[in-house]
């Protein structure tokens, strides 16, 4: 007996990037969502998670940010959905933290003048479509199947840790990429770089760990026999996909290897338009990987 | 000559009586029930409902305190209880199946022992009686002999009249005194009583209930009724006429009360010896107790009998033991003498 | 009327200087039932003591109330006093002015005040006191040690040598433990078999031990002294007293292919197979879960082949009753595995180590039989996945030990000093091989052991590396270990051919089973847990229960051993006796007022109650109560307090003394 | 009033009383049991009281009403031990009641296969003091059965009746709890002591509970007396406050003690405030399946202690 | 040489039920260490805090205490391995129920005193006899055991209040 369908709806976060570099995942997501029929909804007004800077500067502040856009989420109706790999942790780092400490959530509830919400249930959208969604319903709305695409799932740092926090998946062996990337008929690799840190936003400082490090997983990647990459973060994706011609240059070896947000790969086989996806906004051009496996 | 009082003058009667430093106690209302208690004033008499609890009380106290002593190394200190700190007492609209086990009991605490307390709270309570127009099916008070509007007991009697108010008959001087005191408030004149309660259990042949209870001191009968009987003590803690107390001795070694209060024939302790022994061992013989007493003992030392056919057990048996019903099976039992064992 | 005497203690001035002990004395002498009150400079002195002797006869005195010190220093002063002049010891008492009055109060008149309360509270309680007999209870002078490891094999040796019999249980088909799989030991290097088989063989030709292999704890009953241990031997298929030991039938098996446990599956072993060439008994066992008999009815080859007739297809498992007085429980240990562990399970894996996928991942017991010249290699140190001499090894420290964040948070104590010795086996065997060790601190205080670690370093020339290994992910044939060095403060690669992993010592699974047979208690983790952690290492709470070994906690060898002599030395005090004797603070039922609801045997912390029947002279069943064994019981009271009915009483802590305290305040 | 949406089809009773009496009949017969306990009509209308049935031609007197209150694991509790030496007894039980039975063996006072249990579907009881009138309205049923979650008794030897649609009924025991939660203290000292001053400790709370099956009561015991006999409002404090220690995790909620106050003493809300706090300290809930250690007779090594400093 | 004390109006009784092994040993402790203490607390010992029952902490209410401090070994210390355990159940049942009846919690106090905790001893003691003196006496125990029976009473509060009211 299947259970009668329930009709999800969630409040949405999406934090800086995806109003800005990672506008295409903003995109690919609302496009999935609404083609699987799950209702998204803005949370108005919501400021910076403060990402991973803040907190290393100022701990009040980044947990004050988060619990203000906590409280702003209040308002909208649903679990909160969150994109960011990195909002996501500040997010559910922020519920787990003021939880534990009496004194920090006085402060903070100080700060922002009002309650903190430790109970509303902060989502990345992998939870929502391995677990609320549902992988048996996501390979049913599956339009254009991406078999023959191999993928390597990268997680980087932040997805599924620090331990106990977010839990989304096992902390240091997870597969919920996997799961459903693969629901929609793409093949994936093992491969061993998937939880290495990219450099983040040593980008700007250090570029040349950057290098290093993303260098790493993009050759990891190839060994493995991947055709592409598939993120869950902007600033992965930002690494990774930009950063992808230094490496090549620095390195001398060639990756070409396209970085897709793991929306625009899921939207796609389930039908949104390809040009609603943003392809064109990747700097390694995808086109001629999607077209000579035959999915645009 | 009869006289009459309506009912404001009653309640101005109570406050008066107050005014006098009289203890006053009638039905008021106790949450969620009418019980005897002391009136502050007559605006609390509540005569709605028959009372919760027989008037008994206002002579034998659900729990006084007899003495009280301290014990050190000289030895112990006895302070008794004097009964004449007893207050002056004037009970108003009792019913008479409570007022009539009055009488009753003075037999018994004024017999080998005399109980002071209990006579002394006699002596210097005034009955005012109130003949009864309200019964219910758990009512018997004709069963046994008595009547809606028996004045046995009782020093004043108020009988309701149909347009309000109460023809009162002074039964005794102290009804005479009280009326004569308080004559400003009562009016010359009779009325027409109204219609009395009508309870529906038709008379109860008692001789030849006693004569049976005479020959079945053993008989399968008080198996059956106790099969059931729980072992509370609510029957006999609101029945009029049962007056088994204890005395016991509350606080330590150094210093501590003794105290006297209500019993129940019923409990599993009751007659409990010493030893660990004891005579009534079984519930069976604990209700063949209760019934013999009320029946065949009290008659045989009083002529008297423990029951004014209030209905009180009857309402609040856990288990729905009926007495009424008891008691008219005895009354159509073989009264060939029993061979049954209990 | 009671005649109690009160005598208030100065102890010197210690007292005296805040409480008025002569008015402590005085409101005592006015208190009912005290016949005697008076006070004194020391009381626990000898003419303290005779002051106390001499007035219980001159007074006639039938209880005592010693104002002084606290009960835990002088309680047993008094009452031996009070025993000495006649009257019964419980019937002695302190009253607590010292510790709890007047160290701890400045002000003359409140401390006064509160030792006249305490004296007054202890005098009524005196009064309630009833005189208490010693209980005895008989010794069965017959142990059962479980686990035939090297700690189980040392107890049951030394109590043996006593001249006591002894039942040795081990589950696995031979005796040895994990001492008889290790190859070399630190700090001495000598060769673990060489020292381990021939105990092995002593406790099985002594005379005063009966061996039990293959085989279990099924339950146990009873109390100190007197256990009644049930044994589930399993069937071996083999008849242990016809079996030769010849080994035709394991040379003949078929099937060949069952990776052999004892060498961590390295090697394979036949269906019927020992363990190992030493095992003891040298008496094999047939594995019927991978024997083709079994499996499919065809074959039977063994018993064609075996002489003496001694396979026997048809045995089925025995039930034998061992009564005992003491049990020794040595079960051991066995190492954590970095395998993916279930969801919610308080302990976790490791996937950033690829949850154990790894062919070359291995760990330090199966590192011991690569180096144990009786291993599958022989004693070379060769990689499960291909065979080839590795010739960069990666040795990770503390791989569920000291990681709160895995679960386990304690230390596992031996993992230092054989990563050490790894690494010297390692490169006496492969001499162009480098060995690293990624390690959080070197936890090396022991006899020699830290000269060993320092030549593990300094001679054998591995690597240390203080830091964390974050990450080990295969890449070709090699496995890169991704750590820190936080000395230098850099990241680590290094591409090794063998990483063995020093994985934490965990107890026994199933040690909370047995835990919950013999009633002792264990922590969260289930290691056994000791009466007290300093003072009574070896006892469990369970009196007649001790402990020895890895159950107990991670220990090395010697630890291991010294703690397996010091059990069999508390079971021989134990058996020194032909009855025991305790203290009679136990509780007992009144069987009148019992109406078994059993509430106190569901809290017994000692499994001390039972049911009892009681019959009437015909022998009809009339009802049945509670009963509480005096010598299983602790004395702690927890029934008494969880009767309804109070029908259970705890001498010496009874409602009545305890109501008159507080009647008193 | 008879708008079937607010009262109870009274049919019910009478099926369930057919039921009873066959089933009654076919154990004594067959010998399956020696004795029936059930309830049958007393003297005055619209009354029901306990009865024990030994002959099969008087399985007739077994009833089944709004008026039969009683809970008969009474019966078959220690403190009715004659009852019990008669044999294997067969017993009537609404949902409530078996509560009680699952309890009792769960405290090893009765064995499962020595009771046939005849479960009975009950739509509600009558309150006490109220008025008799058939059928059954928000008025009349007791305050136990507006939230009644055993209508259907589970793991009798046999059910029967058929549960026709309720109305919805407003509760009022777990309104009256929560009342009482938003109180301060000193507000619920005075409601309790009101209540229990007027307490005679007849103690007929304790005689009808099952669970109360001890032979010697606490209360009941002078050396030492923890607890003073007497009725005055100190010792009454003490009485049901250990009354309601006693019962913490084992009441089964019929609530008997309730019912039969002749001082209308509110005893249930202290039984179900235990059983609430027991329930989300410990998620225990009592009567739902034999236990062999109640929530006061275990523990767990990470129970709450946030109140322990 | 001595500190300042202060008077206090009210001194509060407090009885401290504690077990021999852990709390009894820590407050020992605490004297060896000659640490100060209001010296409020009169000790009853009990072998476990297993053993006390709620009826204690009820009866000392009643007999006049006006806080009662309920300690013993911390949870896996247990001398009998699992007294403490059942005890903290016992006593999580009894507080709410005597929360629901009216007494405030705050003069009942449960802890873990170690044997080595002597100062935590102090701490607990000292924070409950403050917390206690500032409350007030007992009044509610207290008033009950004066209480009777308008029946059995001599001179009833009713009656006296009835007298008061008339003019």
């Amino acid at each position: 007996m299947t259970p009668a369908k329930k009709l999800l709806s969630y409040s949405y976060y999406p934090g800086c990037s995806l109003h800005a570099s990672a506008k295409e995942y903003d995109e690919s997501t609302r496009g999935l969502f609404k083609a699987l029929g799950i209702g998204l909804k803005e949370v108005p007004d919501w400021l910076c998670c403060g990402a991973t800077p803040a907190h290393n500067v100022d701990e009040l502040l980044s947990l004050s940010l988060c619990a203000k856009n906590l409280s702003l989420a209040e308002g909208v109706e649903g679990d909160l959905a969150v994109a960011c790999a990195a909002c996501f942790s500040r997010l559910k780092v922020t519920q787990h933290h003021l939880a534990d400490n009496e004194t920090k959530r006085k402060q903070v509830e100080y700060a922002i003048a009002g309650a903190v919400n430790l109970q509303k249930p902060v989502k990345h959208l992998l939870e929502i479509l391995a677990k609320d969604f549902g992988l048996d319903r996501l390979t049913e709305a599956v339009q254009k199947p991406l078999s023959g695409l191999k993928v390597a799932c990268y997680y980087g740092c932040l997805l599924t840790r620090p331990p106990e926090v977010p839990e989304l998946d096992c902390v240091e062996a997870p597969t919920i990429m996997e799961r459903v990337i693969g629901a929609v008929g793409a093949e994936t690799v093992r491969w061993s770089h998937r939880m290495e840190c990219c450099g983040a936003n040593f980008t700007l400082s250090r570029p040349g760990v950057v290098l290093k490090l993303s260098g790493s997983i993009l050759d990891s990647a190839k060994a493995a026999g991947a055709d592409c990459l598939m993120v869950a973060c902007p600033l992965c994706h930002g690494n990774l996909d930009i950063r992808q011609k230094e490496i090549e240059e620095a390195t001398g070896e060639r990756f070409g290897m396209p970085v897709f947000y793991m929306t625009q790969l899921l939207a796609l086989a389930v039908g949104v338009a390809p040009g609603k996806l943003g392809f064109d906004s990747m700097i390694v051009n995808p086109l001629p990987l999607l077209k000579e496996k035959g999915l645009v | 000559m009869p006289k009459t009082i309506t009912d404001q003058n009653l309640r101005l009667l109570i406050d008066a009586l107050v005014a006098e430093g009289k203890r006053v106690v009638g039905p008021r209302a106790a949450g969620t029930m009418t019980l005897y208690a002391p009136l502050a004033k007559g605006e609390e008499l509540n005569l709605g409902e028959l009372p919760r609890r027989s008037a008994k009380e206002t002579f034998f106290p659900l729990c006084e305190t007899i003495l009280t002593y301290e014990r050190d190394k000289e030895g112990v200190r006895v302070t008794d209880v004097d009964p004449g700190t007893i207050p002056g007492t004037v009970l108003v609209a009792a019913r008479p199946c409570d007022v009539a086990a009055a009488p009753v009991l003075d037999s018994v605490f004024s017999w080998d022992f005399k109980d002071e307390f209990f006579l002394e709270r006699r002596r210097k309570t005034t009955i005012i009686g109130l003949a009864c127009t309200r019964a219910d099916d758990a009512c018997f008070c004709t069963a046994v002999g008595l009547s809606p509007n028996d004045t046995k007991g009782s020093d004043l009697f108020l009988t309701p009249l149909t347009d309000g108010g109460y023809r009162c008959d002074a039964i005794t001087e102290k009804g005479e005194a009280l009326l004569a005191t308080h004559a400003s408030l009562f009016a010359e004149g009779d009325g027409t009583p109204a219609p009395l309660a009508e309870p529906s259990l038709g008379k109860l042949d008692l001789d030849r209930i006693k004569a049976w209870l005479d020959t079945h001191f053993e008989d399968p009968l008080w198996g059956e009724i106790a099969e059931r009987c729980a072992g509370c003590g609510a029957c006999a803690f609101l029945c009029p006429a049962c007056h088994c107390f204890d005395i016991v001795d509350e606080g330590g070694e150094t210093k501590g009360t003794r105290r006297k209060s209500w019993d129940a024939c019923g409990f599993g302790k009751f007659t409990n010896h010493a030893s660990g022994h004891n005579p009534r061992d079984v519930q069976p013989q604990r209700y063949r107790n209760r019934i013999m007493h009320k029946f065949k003992y009290y008659v045989d030392k009083f002529d008297q009998r423990l029951c004014t056919g209030c209905g009180r057990c009857i309402r609040a048996c856990p288990v729905g033991i009926d007495i009424a019903e008891i008691l008219s099976a005895i009354g159509t039992r073989d009264q060939e003498p029993g061979t049954g064992k209990d | 009327m009671s005649r109690i005497g009160v005598f208030v203690c100065h102890c010197g001035e210690n007292i005296a200087r805040t409480v008025d002990v002569e008015k402590v004395a005085a409101e005592a002498a006015r208190l009912p039932g005290v016949a005697y009150a008076t006070d004194y400079k020391y009381m626990c002195s000898d003419p303290g003591q005779n002051l106390l002797k001499n007035a219980v006869a001159e007074h006639r005195l039938d209880g005592i109330v010693v104002a002084a010190c606290s009960p835990r220093m002088h309680e047993k002063t008094f009452r031996n006093a009070a025993k000495s002049a006649g009257l019964n010891p419980f019937l002695c008492e302190m009253a607590n002015i010292r510790e709890h009055c007047s160290w701890v109060h400045e002000d003359r008149d409140e401390a006064t005040a509160k030792a006249s309360d305490i004296v007054a509270m202890m005098v009524a309680r005196v009064k309630k006191d009833k005189r208490l007999v010693p209980i005895t209870v008989p010794v069965t002078k017959r142990a059962l040690v479980i686990g035939g490891g090297i700690a189980g094999i040392q107890a049951a040796l030394d109590i043996a040598d006593a001249g006591h019999q002894v039942v040795l249980v081990e589950r696995e088909p031979s005796i040895g433990g994990h001492m008889a799989q290790l190859s070399e030991t630190f700090p001495t290097l000598d060769c673990s078999q060489c020292i381990m088989t021939p105990k092995m063989v002593d406790a099985a030709n002594h005379p005063n031990i009966t061996l039990h292999t293959y085989s279990e704890i099924e339950s146990v009953d009873g109390y100190i002294g007197n256990f009644q241990i049930t044994v589930r031997k399993k069937a071996r298929s083999v008849i242990e007293e016809k079996c030769t030991g010849c080994g035709v039938c394991s040379a003949k098996c078929p099937q060949k292919k069952i990776p052999n446990a004892f060498d961590k599956n390295l090697g394979t072993r036949p269906a019927i197979y020992v363990p190992f060439p030493q095992a003891v008994p040298n008496t094999p066992v047939i594995d019927r879960a991978n024997c083709t008999w079994f499996k499919t009815g065809k074959c039977g080859v063994c018993q064609k082949v075996c002489g003496p007739g001694a396979i026997d297809y048809e045995q089925e498992d025995r039930l034998i009753v061992e009564p005992v007085g003491a049990i020794v429980v040595a079960t051991g240990f066995e190492l954590y595995s970095i395998t993916e562990k279930p969801k919610g399970s308080p302990i976790k894996g490791y996937g950033e180590f690829g949850h154990g996928t790894i062919p070359d991942v291995i760990d330090g017991l199966t590192f011991e039989r690569l180096a144990s010249a009786s291993g599958p290699t022989g004693g070379k140190i060769l990689r499960p996945s291909d065979g080839r001499e590795p010739k960069q090894v990666v040795f990770v420290q503390c791989v569920g030990s000291r990681a709160r964040e895995k679960g386990i948070s304690y230390c596992s104590k031996i993992c230092c000093m054989y990563t050490a010795k790894h690494t010297m086996l390692y490169k006496h065997k492969v001499h162009d091989g480098q060995a690293y060790v990624f390690f959080m601190d070197a936890r090396t205080p022991g006899k020699s052991y830290d000269e060993f670690w320092r030549r593990a370093i300094e001679e054998e020339e591995a690597v240390y590396i203080r830091g964390m290994v974050s990450r080990l992910y295969q890449k070709g044939d090699k496995i890169v270990v991704m750590g820190s060095d936080v000395h230098v403060g850099v990241q680590v690669e290094i591409e090794a051919d063998l990483v063995v992993l020093a994985t934490a010592v965990q107890p026994r699974a199933g040690a909370d089973t047995l835990a919950q047979k013999l009633g002792i208690s264990y922590d969260s983790y289930h290691f056994y847990s000791e009466a007290h952690a300093k003072l009574k290492p070896v006892e469990c709470a369970t009196a007649g229960i001790y402990l020895a070994g890895a159950c107990q906690g991670p220990k090395d060898i010697p630890d291991t051993v010294s703690q397996a002599s010091a059990a069999a030395a508390k079971v021989m005090t134990l058996f020194a006796k032909d009855e025991l004797e305790r203290e009679p603070i136990v509780a007992k039922v009144n069987e009148k007022n019992c109406v078994a609801c059993l509430y106190c045997k569901k809290v017994c912390p000692y499994g001390a109650v039972e049911e009892k029947e009681i019959r009437d002279r015909q022998g009809n069943l009339i009802r049945v109560v509670a009963y509480v064994n005096p010598g299983v019981c602790g004395g702690c009271g927890t029934c008494q307090a969880s009767c309804p009915s109070k029908s259970v009483e705890l001498d010496g802590y009874t409602d009545e003394q305890i109501m008159a305290m507080i009647e008193a305040l | 009033m008879t708008n079937t949406a607010q009262t109870i089809d009274p049919a019910l009773y009478a099926a369930v009383t057919d039921a009873i009496r066959a089933e009654a009949k076919k154990v004594l017969e067959a010998g399956a049991a020696a004795a029936v306990v059930g309830w049958q009509a007393g003297r005055r209308q619209g009354t029901a009281m306990p009865a024990i049935i030994t002959d099969p031609a008087k399985v007739a007197e077994l009833i089944f009403s709004p008026a039969c209150v009683n809970n008969l694991a009474l019966y078959l509790s220690k403190a009715k031990k004659e009852i019990r030496a008669r044999g294997r007894i067969a017993i009537v039980v609404k949902g409530c009641d078996l509560k009680a039975l699952v309890g009792l063996m769960g405290e090893n006072q009765l064995k499962r296969e020595d009771l046939h249990v005849i479960g009975v579907v009950c739509a509600g009881v009558q309150r006490a003091g109220a008025a008799k009138d058939i059928p059954l309205s928000e008025e009349t049923i007791a305050g136990k059965c507006r939230e009644c979650t055993v209508h259907t008794p589970e793991g009798a030897d046999v059910t029967v009746g058929t549960l026709p649609d309720l109305p919805h009924f407003t509760p009022v025991e777990s309104e009256e709890l929560s009342r009482l939660e938003a109180m301060t203290p000193a507000q619920r000292w005075s409601f309790w002591k009101e209540h229990f001053a007027r307490c005679i400790r007849c103690y007929a709370c304790r005689q009808v509970c099952p669970f109360c099956y001890c032979e010697q009561c606490l209360c009941d015991r002078n050396r030492p007396q923890a607890v003073e006999t007497t009725p005055r409002p100190a010792g009454n404090m003490a009485w049901h406050i250990v009354r309601a220690m006693h019962l913490a995790g084992r009441c089964a909620g019929c609530a008997e003690c309730e019912r039969v106050c002749p001082m209308d003493i509110p005893l249930n809300l202290l039984n179900r405030k235990m059983a609430k706090e027991l329930k989300e300290l410990y998620g225990h809930e009592a009567g739902f399946e034999v236990k062999e250690k109640g929530p006061l007779a275990q523990y767990r090594e990470d129970d709450d202690q946030s109140f322990i400093k | 040489m001595h500190a300042h004390k202060e008077n206090h109006a009210f001194e509060p009784k407090i009885v401290a039920f504690v077990c021999t092994w852990c709390t009894y040993a820590g407050a020992d402790l605490a004297g060896t260490a000659r640490l100060q203490y209001p010296a409020n607390t009169r000790v009853v010992k009990f072998p476990c805090t297993g053993r006390i029952d709620p009826v204690f902490i009820l009866r000392a209410f009643q007999k006049g205490a006006d806080g009662v401090l309920v300690s013993g070994c911390h949870p896996g210390d247990c001398h009998y391995m699992a007294g403490n355990f059942h005890a903290r159940r016992r006593f999580a049942a009894f507080r709410a129920l005597l929360d629901f009846i009216g007494v405030d919690l705050n003069r009942l106090q449960f802890s873990w005193v170690s044997a080595a905790e002597g100062g935590k001893w102090v701490e607990v003691a000292t924070e409950l006899t403050e917390r206690v003196r500032a409350m007030g006496p007992m009044r509610e125990f207290r008033e009950l055991e004066t209480e009777e029976q308008w029946s059995g009473a001599i001179d009833t509060p009713e009656l006296q209040a009835a007298y008061e009211a008339i003019p």
